[in-house]
């Protein structure tokens, strides 16, 4: 019975294929070929697939200067703030899952993540990075000035990059608040007591009492930006709720979208610099 | 040894902080040829790194340094001095192949074109692998910080922004927050942007050079490093409780008194200068600062360029809208140095004072 | 039952069936195993056969007993042919203590015998005087006189009481539930019946006779620490003896007379 | 390949090995995240915990063997074992009927399942069904008549069915009874064994759970510790006690118990922190105590962190130095506070401070001995006269009144006992102003002589006028001494020479007689109102020849060096330079001058003594003319509460932080030891030098001042859970408070608390039964008309005792506040009610008075002539009983006299609980022969022998 079973294992046994043709039937069976689209990329031919037939590399050109990718030159600071901004992103959806902007629960949410949540850690990643990708944004625009990189065509970009410059510190700024304990309130009341001096439009900035219709002020401190920005006279729940939301929802939008205009405009205006 | 340290606590005040910066900063410039050798630069690190190394027996100084939230400093002004001083050695370098009539380095490579699969994505990858493992180091070794929850009920004396914007609070010691605070930033951003049209000079596009862009390098540098990262660093660990100034290694008393006698420029001039009371219209009371102000953005940019051949050529080259703004930026930025000097040499408050419109400068 | 919770169980399943060789297969049933920790002080002890003796005595002079004068209650009086004395401090010419409690402070608890320890009031006197008892064990109080008596104890760490005693030949039974040296019985009814129980968890206690003798038996080998207490001199220094299988030390206690 | 390298940027074998290298130390880092998240701090002490536990159960196991062993229980488990096995060899001939029963009973089993869940429930499911489209039909308007047949015969096989399913199951029941039947004498050996075991059994158990075997590292593995873990966070949710986030009120979650596992088991009172268990689990923790663990949670009182499970996550405080250092050591502490931490832990030895949270509007707290000493102190050491503290408001004030000091005390007396009152007794409690670590300066010396004489002056011009009325006769000076010893003066008066124990509820009498004149103290002894109508001392009712007696051995303590002492004198000069200094503020010093010249000396001196006085706030401790109603002069410590103050607002000076702590604990010590350290190294100019006197406390009394002080915060504790302020809790206050200022608590037992006259009767082995009677359950004891006019005139009731109840001065007021406090405090009826018992008539008359006698209740109690031989152990008069007594209670005090008063009572208990009554009469029942008793007892009273 089991005769020819037997025998069978032993032609198969014989038969077997070498570890490259083992390769081989792999990189070029179906189910490789429907994800890649292409061989393992060492020749040149694929090398351009790999780039271009991936959603995530696409980014890049398919060559690039020689002297654009060396370290020493770009320093890396622009990708790395992408990474940073993506590292953000997914631990600052794993903490919205604990988090509550609400004065009952905030701050001990924080304080549950330090002591009791599992991989609370997260905490501590999304912090430092943030603070991270301050410094590597900055090093970044440093590393452009330096080399000359904002100069035609690329004008347009430094003024999107500048952009994205402001929206990270405004990002940093609004995750500030969060924690809701006193170093989180005090900075954010230290830093957005100079909103209420903004001139015409802030109740204490000059400017703001010529600002009347028939002897009524127009900005007093109940209606002036800086009570826009806290939704009150001081920082409180409400501002909790306000900072909680451009946070999360508008600040990382519009920086994602300028983002990509960014890194569009990098290809668009003939990719990493270099001297002409 | 408490001599030493009551020395340096004394050296470290406002005045020969910031001055001591400047120079450093001219020094930096000057002797760029020096100290972007590897050899020398190794000798700077291992001296800072020593200075730091000693200081923290200090406890004080190992307090305020150790807190979580300022570690992030730390790593802003070793990167930016690591940096700094990679971006002026490549500088160096490139200039000095220049002035040989070589092209720069990045010029020997750049025609040539490498594929993107696998240098670059590669480089990538392991830098982003690379600044992943630092970052999880970096949060197993601190916790992220977490104080008392927020109360209105008790102010922390010092109350600080986030580390990042120190410098503009630094700023509101000399200028109100209207400017500090708003007018300044929002030039900032503006100046910021306005770089690339202001900046007519074709070369050093796409490579480290320092001779052939001198004129935009030095404020820029000027600006970020000196009035934004030196102060950040001030703003950290030399102001203390009250927002007085303490040296790296005195205990933060909030006891501490301070002389506070600033004067206005119009008490200076009706009182001082004229010994007669203040005019009660505010307009007239002020109109010396008014002058000068004027004076400030208005007629000094043409007595300079006048009296400037570099100048005049800068006019000629940029046009008059563009000179225009960038004197205006850069008398802006540069008045922010001039108040310090006023403040710490004539205790000046403010140029001009009219606190029944909050309009103080 | 979701699809976290059965794969689970799976590898529930497989880890059970690999470390079923290591699991303890103990009988969860019948007495005398496991128990008995070994290091600690508060073990159970089973009785030997090694016993410590020696002689409690009083340097100095002995304070005169105290005569007692029953003139408040006819009844008491009535039963002494003579003068009764204080037993506080009975010490006979050569110092020779008695009613001193000497006891073991550091041998395991042993199980308290069901036979009760008898106190007797007598003449309108406790007899005995000093006596050990261990925890668990019942105490009998009995009332011989034809008075009011009553049995205020004082008891700190257990549970006082004072019972009230009217006729002859009531008894009360009582248990202390931790040991407790000494305990102090008094009679409000006359000021001057007194006596003391040494409460403790094992037998290997004793109390000094007229020659101030005392034996404490049944102890397995061991190393011990003997005390002796006396109701006003209290308790003496603590002494180490080490004891062998069936075999017998001596340890002696001197108190000096106040 | 080879064709394009030279196109690379870099080489391969680099880039390869940074990643190789790189992804290795993200691997690294990813497991370490991994290992240090899973391993947290408490699962260690949970662990711990484990192994305390099994050690626990393995040494029950123990006893549980042993005592088997003792009890013959081993000998019975033997011999039931042996008999199961006989039993099972009894059993093996019937194996095979056993068998065949089985069988028929798993044939009969699956016969059962088949009808029943395969036929019949089937069946009935098409039953509803087809009911459900019969009746649908017929709304419709058509009778099926098919259907409702088909119904019906579906309906009869279900019946069937059923009557099947019976059958079987009766079958099934009756095997089992015959196999039963045949095991029965086994199952019942078994059944014993299985009770013998019980115990051991289930101690085993718990040892297998309490064991770190597969199953437990399987349930807490790592990524799989999200079913079912053993190890997990422990916490309690009040939400009765809400914290005040000030934006929001939140939860307060208390997570202690996660690592102090046994803090509400007991059985763990010695093990090794963090296993405790919580001290007096009837008060604290336990579920029937007053503070359940569910309820008042631990943070409340002991502060710190609730939600954090790491031990410096909690803000743990260290009790002393020792402690910090093994800390440090340990879990590497750092003191929270100094790190600015605000919520951080109470300090174990200031804890009972807390308690003021919930209890601070009461009176006392009792359970917190040294929270109520310190609040006492701070009345009677005067702190409050300077400083305010809610709910220490309006007291009396600490010092006497000085409307009088004319004819009371000589001038030269006050002067140099304001300057030094140590160096006159020092048991003092007159803190010292003078000669302090920042006024010693000669020149300070010289300013403060001229600033004490003008005061003394100024206090003279505004007294009164006195002399005693009475002229003391010579007395004995050893027979005054045994007096002052005996009647109860030690309940409040310190004196050096008498006791072992110090009262210090007023005046320390060591020296009295350099102070006083023999006149003035006889007055007073025996009339202390008439110096003083508002004093609070009480009269002993001394008769003459006492009163005599006791001014003979007052007048003997003297203090010898303190008499010869110079009288501090001042110079005119430094007072005029003074009086410039004062005036210079208004008038510039020009006018300061001329000012000063035109002043007499006499107005001089008044003028600097009022500013004096005002300077040192004397009036806060003392009445004066014109200043009874003047605010204290110190900080107020309850707004903001002392204890939740900013430590930015603590000045500490230019002080050592090394030796001064620079923490709430380490400011409030130095301060009350020494006030005037915080003006070292300072410049400060002489009116602004800081004031606090020293008190010279001792460490016990500093330290229970501190736990009061440190407990007063800000923590928000909303209404319903603060004591003393709902219900009759003002009522009872009112009381409390008369009560605590005229140092009731000094003699008797109240609430369990106080009695500090004992503490000399416990030193000096005195019989506690001849001390003052301990005063639990007086609300339900004494009669309220009877309480009233004892208070209002207190005579004897126990004449054999020495200590003497004093006479009060006493108010309506006041009395009803005592009465009403004793009354709601044992749950009287509101208003108090009547009593009126029963008449015993015939035989139950007799055998009443047969168990009078037979219980020999005259053998100790008086009944009016008649008094007991042995007055040592007399007892009150039973004649009294019924307009003193009420019923109830009467019957209580004879089921258990211990429970109604103290173990020292004399009263013996005649009706065991367990025995039988002691007595024949009425049946031997108990019961009624208690109230018989008190019936008789009443009847005697109202003259119906």
């Amino acid at each position: 019975m089991f005769e020819g079973l037997k025998k069978k294992v032993e032609e198969m046994r014989a038969n077997r294929p070498s570890p490259e043709a083992v390769k081989q039937a792999i990189s070029e069976g179906q189910i490789w070929k429907s994800i890649f689209r292409h061989g393992y990329p060492d020749t040149p031919r694929n090398r351009i697939m790999a780039v271009l037939s991936n959603v995530f590399l696409h980014l890049h050109p398919v060559k690039a200067r020689h002297s654009g990718v060396k370290m020493s030159y770009t320093w890396c600071m622009g990708g790395l703030s992408f990474f940073l901004f993506l590292n953000l992103t997914v631990t600052g959806v794993l903490l919205m899952f604990y988090y509550r902007p609400t004065a009952e629960y905030a701050y001990y949410d924080i304080v549950a993540l330090r002591e009791a949540v599992p991989l609370g850690i997260m905490r501590e990643l999304h912090r430092w990075g943030a603070h991270a990708m301050v410094i590597a944004v900055w090093l970044h625009m440093f590393r452009v000035f330096m080399t000359g990189s904002y100069k035609p065509p690329r004008e347009f970009n430094w003024v999107i990059g500048v952009v994205l410059l402001v929206l990270t510190l405004l990002l940093s700024f609004t995750g500030y608040l969060l924690p809701w304990d006193q170093l989180a309130m005090w900075a954010i009341t230290v830093g957005t007591n100079m909103a209420r001096a903004t001139p015409f439009l802030g109740f204490e900035g000059p400017g703001a009492s010529m600002l009347q219709v028939g002897g009524v002020k127009l900005v007093t401190g109940g209606s002036d930006i800086h009570f826009a920005l806290l939704g009150g006279h001081f920082v409180s729940e409400a501002t909790l709720l306000r900072f909680y939301v451009l946070h999360c929802v508008f600040i990382p939008l519009t920086a994602a979208t300028l983002m990509a205009v960014h890194f569009w405009r990098v290809r668009k205006d003939g990719g990493i610099s270099g001297p002409l | 040894m408490h001599f030493l340290i009551h020395f340096i606590n004394a050296l470290f005040n406002p005045v020969t902080y910031f001055s001591a910066s400047v120079i450093g900063f001219g020094a930096m410039i000057h002797y760029r040829e020096k100290w972007t050798e590897p050899q020398f630069a190794l000798r700077i690190l291992i001296g800072v790194l020593a200075v730091l190394g000693l200081s923290m027996f200090n406890d004080h100084f190992r307090e305020i340094s150790t807190k979580p939230d300022n570690v992030p400093i730390f790593l802003m002004v070793f990167s930016v001095g690591f940096f700094t001083w990679l971006s002026f050695r490549q500088a160096v370098v490139n200039d000095r192949r220049l002035a040989q009539g070589q092209p720069p380095v990045e010029k020997e490579t750049s025609d040539k074109k490498v594929y993107v699969w696998p240098d670059l994505v590669y480089v990538e990858f392991i830098a982003t692998i690379v600044a992943g493992v630092v970052l999880m180091v970096w949060s197993l070794a601190l916790h992220a910080p977490l104080e008392q929850a927020a109360t209105p009920a008790w102010t922390p004396n010092p109350s600080k922004a986030p580390w990042y914007f120190l410098g503009l609070q630094e700023m509101l010691v000399y200028y109100d927050p209207w400017l500090a605070g708003v007018v300044f930033p929002s030039l900032i951003i503006v100046g910021l942007m306005a770089i690339p049209y202001i900046d007519k000079n074709p070369k050093g596009a796409g490579y480290y050079t320092f001779n052939e862009r001198k004129l935009a390098i030095v404020p820029f540098l000027f600006g970020f490093l000196i009035l934004w990262v030196t102060l950040i660093f001030l703003g950290t660990f030399l102001r203390g409780p009250g927002w007085n100034f303490f040296g790296p290694f005195e205990d933060w008393d909030p006891h501490k008194v301070v002389v506070l006698n600033n004067i206005n420029l119009s008490e200076y001039f009706w009182v001082k200068f004229l010994g007669m009371g203040l005019p009660p219209n505010p307009l007239l009371r002020e109109l010396p600062g008014f002058s000068l102000l004027a004076f400030y953005f208005i007629g000094l940019p043409p007595l300079l360029t006048k009296k400037s051949n570099f100048l005049m050529g800068l006019l000629e080259r940029l046009g008059v809208a563009r000179y225009a703004v960038l004197m205006f930026l850069a008398l802006s930025m540069a008045a922010l140095p001039i108040k310090m000097v006023l403040r710490w040499a004539f205790n000046l408050k403010y140029i001009v004072s009219i606190p029944e419109v909050f309009f103080n400068i | 039952m979701d699809s976290k919770k059965v794969l689970a169980f799976l590898l529930a399943a497989g880890l059970a069936a690999a470390m079923a060789g290591c699991g303890s297969n103990d009988e969860d049933e019948g007495f005398g195993q496991g128990g008995g920790g070994g290091n600690t002080t508060a073990s159970t002890t089973t009785l030997g056969t090694a016993s410590i003796s020696g002689k409690v005595t009083l340097s100095g002079k002995a304070p005169a007993a105290e005569i007692i004068s029953m003139d408040a209650d006819p009844v008491c009086k009535s039963q002494h042919a003579g003068s009764v004395k204080d037993e506080t401090v009975e010490a006979d010419a050569q110092g020779d203590l008695a009613n001193v409690f000497v006891y073991v402070t550091d041998a395991g608890s042993v199980a308290a015998p069901t036979t009760p320890v008898s106190l007797v009031q007598k003449g309108c006197m406790y007899s005995p005087h000093v006596f050990g008892i261990q925890v668990g064990q019942p105490l009998e109080i009995v009332n011989d006189d034809p008075t009011l008596h009553n049995v205020h104890c004082m008891a700190v760490t257990n549970d006082a009481f004072n019972v009230g005693q009217p006729t002859q030949g009531m008894s009360t039974q009582k248990k202390f539930d931790k040991p407790e040296v000494l305990v102090k019985f008094k009679c409000d009814v006359h000021s001057w019946m007194h006596c003391f129980a040494g409460v403790v968890n094992n037998p290997f206690y004793s109390v000094s006779g007229n020659d101030g003798g005392f034996k404490i038996s049944q102890l397995p080998a061991g190393t011990y620490t003997v005390v002796a207490v006396h109701e006003k001199y209290g308790a003496s220094q603590p002494q180490k003896v080490t004891v062998a299988d069936g075999g017998s030390q001596t340890v002696n206690f001197t108190f000096a007379a106040q | 390949m080879a064709d394009f390298k030279d196109e690379r940027a870099y080489d391969s074998q680099t880039l390869t090995k940074w990643f190789l290298w790189s992804s290795l130390a993200l691997l690294v880092c990813v497991g370490l995240m991994a290992y240090l998240d899973y391993h947290r701090e408490w699962k260690y002490y949970q662990r711990r915990f484990m192994t305390l536990q099994r050690i626990q159960a393995r040494q029950q196991l123990g006893q549980i063997n042993s005592q088997a062993q003792a009890d013959g229980a081993v000998a019975q488990y033997k011999e039931l074992k042996s008999e199961l096995r006989e039993a099972n060899q009894d059993l093996k001939a019937h194996d095979d009927e056993i068998d065949k029963l089985q069988n028929q009973e798993a044939s009969l089993d699956a016969q059962m399942y088949k009808v029943k869940n395969l036929h019949y429930q089937i069946l009935k499911a098409q039953i509803s069904a087809n009911v459900y489209s019969y009746g649908e039909e017929l709304k419709n308007g058509k009778d099926n008549a098919g259907l409702k047949k088909k119904i019906d015969d579906e309906n009869n096989q279900a019946d069937a069915l059923n009557q099947q399913i019976f059958q079987i199951q009766q079958s099934h029941d009756e095997a089992a009874t015959q196999v039963a039947d045949i095991t029965a004498s086994r199952d019942e050996i078994k059944a014993k064994l299985i009770k013998l075991t019980a115990d051991y059994t289930a101690v085993r158990a718990k040892i297998q759970s309490l064991s770190f075997n597969w199953l437990f590292y399987f349930r807490n593995a790592m990524l799989l510790d999200f079913m079912a873990p053993t190890l997990q966070i422990q916490q309690v949710v009040l939400k009765n006690l809400p914290e005040d986030l000030y934006f929001a009120k939140t939860m307060r979650v208390d997570r202690c118990m996660t690592c102090h596992q046994a803090i509400d088991k007991k059985g763990f009172e010695d093990a090794p922190e963090p296993f405790r268990t919580h001290p007096n689990l009837d008060l604290y923790v336990g579920a029937n105590s007053p503070h359940p663990m569910d309820k008042v949670g631990c943070t409340i009182c002991h502060g710190g962190m609730g939600p954090a499970v790491s031990f410096n996550g909690c803000a743990h405080m260290a009790n002393d130095a020792v402690e910090a250092k093994e800390w440090a050591h340990k879990y590497g502490w750092t003191n929270p506070e100094l790190e600015g931490v605000q919520s951080i832990m109470v300090p174990l030895k200031y804890s009972q401070g807390s308690c003021l949270k919930c209890h601070g509007s009461q009176e006392y707290v009792n359970f917190a001995p040294k929270l109520d000493r310190g609040r006492q102190l701070m009345a009677t050491r005067g702190c409050l006269g300077c400083h305010k503290v809610k709910g220490l408001e309006g007291l009396t004030k600490a010092g006497p009144a000085l409307y009088r000091v004319k004819g009371k005390l000589t001038k030269d007396f006050v002067l140099k006992w304001v300057w030094s009152p140590k160096s006159y007794n020092t048991e003092a409690r007159m803190p010292s102003f003078f000669q302090q670590s920042n006024n010693s300066d000669p020149d300070s010396l010289a300013k403060n002589k001229a600033e004490l004489n003008s005061l003394v002056d100024y206090l003279y011009d505004k007294s009164e006028d006195y002399t005693p009325n009475e002229a003391a006769p010579p007395g004995s000076v050893s027979a005054g001494k045994k007096l002052v010893k005996e009647v109860g003066c030690l309940a409040c008066h310190g004196i050096d020479d008498v006791t072992s124990h110090h009262a210090d509820f007023a005046p320390d009498l060591s020296a009295v007689g350099s102070k006083l004149s023999a006149n003035f103290v006889y007055t007073w002894i025996k009339n202390p109102q008439h110096f003083n109508p508002d004093t609070r001392m009480p009269s002993l009712r001394l008769s003459d020849k006492e009163a005599a007696d006791i001014t003979a051995y007052l007048m003997s303590k003297k203090n010898p060096d303190f008499d010869q002492a110079e009288v501090p004198n001042f110079d005119p000069a430094v007072r005029d330079e003074l009086i410039v200094e004062y005036l210079t503020p208004q008038l510039g010093v020009g006018g300061a001058n001329a000012q000063l010249t035109q002043m007499d000396e006499h107005a001089r001196q008044m003028y600097l003594g009022e500013k004096t006085l005002n300077k040192y706030g004397c009036f806060g401790c003392h009445m004066i003319k014109g200043f009874e109603t003047a605010q204290g002069i110190g900080t107020d410590l309850t707004s903001p509460p002392w204890g939740s103050k900013q430590l930015g607002q603590l000045d500490f000076g230019f002080t050592d932080p090394e030796q001064i702590p620079h923490t709430h604990a380490g400011f409030l010590a130095a301060k009350l030891s020494n006030p005037r350290q915080f003006d070292k190294d300072k410049v400060v100019a002489f009116k602004d030098k800081l004031k606090m006197p020293n008190f010279y406390l001792s460490d016990d009394d500093r330290e229970a001042i501190m736990t009061a002080v440190l407990g007063l915060t800000d923590t928000y504790v909303p209404d319903e859970m603060t004591a003393g302020i709902h219900g009759n809790g003002p009522l009872l206050e009112k009381g409390r408070r008369v009560i605590a200022d005229f140092n009731c608590r000094g003699c008797h037992l109240i609430e369990d608390q106080g009695g500090e006259i004992r503490e000399m009767y416990n030193k000096e082995g005195i019989d506690l039964s001849l001390a003052p009677p301990n005063l639990k359950h007086e609300g339900e004891k004494v009669q309220i008309p009877w309480f009233h006019d004892f208070l209002l005139g207190v005579h004897p009731i126990r004449p054999w005792l020495h200590i003497r109840m004093p006479s009060f001065p006493w108010t309506d007021e006041k009395i009803d506040a005592v009465i009403t406090y004793f009354n709601l405090n044992d749950d009287q009826v509101f208003p108090f009610q009547k009593f009126a018992t029963r008449k015993l008539t015939g035989s139950d008359y007799s055998q009443a008075k047969e168990l009078f006698t037979q219980l020999q209740c005259q053998h100790c109690h008086v009944l009016g002539a008649q008094v007991p031989k042995d007055l040592n152990s007399a007892a009150p008069d039973l004649l009294k009983v019924h307009e003193r007594l009420k019923p109830d209670w009467v019957v209580d005090w004879l089921t258990n006299p211990a429970a109604m008063s103290d173990q020292n009572t004399r009263m013996p208990g005649f009706w065991p609980t367990d025995e039988p009554a002691p007595s024949k009469t009425f049946g031997g029942d108990s019961e009624k022969q208690r109230e018989a008793l008190r019936d008789y007892l009443f009847m005697l009273g109202q003259g119906q022998q």
